[in-house]
């Protein structure tokens, strides 16, 4: 028996857990992903989301992000193997842009599908705080000076530090 | 063949190309010494990591890579 | 000058609170209000989302939720009010089902919008658990033997004294 | 035309009907007289409230409604 056999068996009866982990090299429409993994959970109690999108702040005209092929996806997969562990999930779908997007593009989205609000909710800020500070993503933002690489802020890894 | 250097982030600015070939073997002080300027402070940061063909090292001075073999320097994250 | 102007004062610059605040007696897909409220958001960092669906544990065949209409949709509105003033939000939307539903669909859709994705996440959360046991419905379910009306669980209650 | 009783949730069950007329002017005393067995019980208890005319009373025996007036008995809710 595997470790996914093992997992399964703690879902109501007849469910897999639902993994949905990708990047995207394009723009996207989150909602095209969230309605077709929202019906790939039947018998969901409640789904979570959260799209964050590239802000026009601080005269921020584009932004970049990059990834590493041999670490990006694979350190995504562990995050969602420790969102299983920790939260009793039906489903998870983490959705992340790579490349070049402009303000108003979604750069990310997180998606939990769960028997029980709290953990669909909790799943969520328990990925993004990752996503955010703890997983292989370069950022920098073009202004009209040129392109600035992008740093964690303090309070990002205050968030990350919450789950310790 | 050497080993290939692979540059993410800031690290590839400061290093003027994304990639560079380093003869091989590689080891921690070879990659030092390769290593200049800013580009050699930022190697010895505690902030910037190192993986060897995709397994990301718990010890930087542990470096060791052979012919073919992919280093890539890893500067501070920021995603989502 | 209003309380609305001055709530508005607070935000970026040009940016009017967004509140969107529904009892819906027929089913709905929640995808169809998010994406507008999305856009109608502009600036915004990130939209967090929660949709509660009607779940087919215990054999649950249907059910009912019931309001007073003098004081349901005010209430409601009472916690948008207090959303925007503990949080850093742009927009807040709240849509409930009233009447009778069936198992998998959407009961509740929770969005927010802020520049911020803890503010949204927290928001939701906090909106969530104030529905779920602070709010002026009445639901009942419908059993092999019967309708069953139905209390918050002592979590539901523990999870609002959270917010206090 | 006097006052008109609208019971909520469960207490609809109870009384048997969603609304009930009753004789103005209506006070706590009144009411609780009016209300008997399981319906007296549930008004009597700290888990139901009421409202006069979409107004939450904050103490029940401070309940006073005149001709025209909309008491409504609420007990425990429960959304989402």
């Amino acid at each position: 028996m595997t470790a996914t056999k093992l997992r399964c068996c703690r879902l109501s009866a007849g469910a897999e857990p639902v993994r949905d982990i990708r990047l995207l090299d394009a723009p996207f429409a989150p909602g095209a992903y969230v309605g077709p993994f929202t019906n790939a959970n039947p018998g969901l109690g409640g789904v979570a989301t959260f799209v964050g999108e590239v802000r026009p702040d601080d005269g921020v005209t584009a932004l970049e992000l990059l990834h590493y092929a041999p670490l990006t996806l694979a350190g995504m997969e562990v995050l969602a193997d420790q969102a299983f562990a920790r939260f009793d999930l039906m489903g998870l779908m983490l959705l992340h842009r790579v490349g070049v997007m402009y303000p108003g593009e979604p750069i990310v989205c997180v998606s939990a599908a769960s028997r029980h609000r709290r953990d669909a909710i909790q799943s969520v800020d328990f990925a993004m705080d990752h996503l955010k500070s703890d997983a292989w993503f370069w950022k920098r933002e073009q202004r009209a000076d040129g392109w600035h690489w992008i740093e964690p802020r303090d309070t990002d890894h205050a968030d990350l530090a919450r789950w310790n | 063949m050497g080993v290939k250097l692979v540059f993410l982030g800031k690290l590839a600015d400061l290093a003027g190309a994304p990639e560079r070939e380093i003869e091989a073997p590689l080891d921690w002080s070879a990659l030092v010494e390769a290593l200049e300027g800013p580009l050699g402070d930022a190697l010895e940061s505690d902030k910037v990591k190192l993986a060897v063909n995709g397994t990301l090292l718990s010890e930087k001075a542990a470096l060791f890579a052979n012919d073919g073999d992919e280093v890539a320097l890893l500067p501070p994250v920021s995603g989502g």
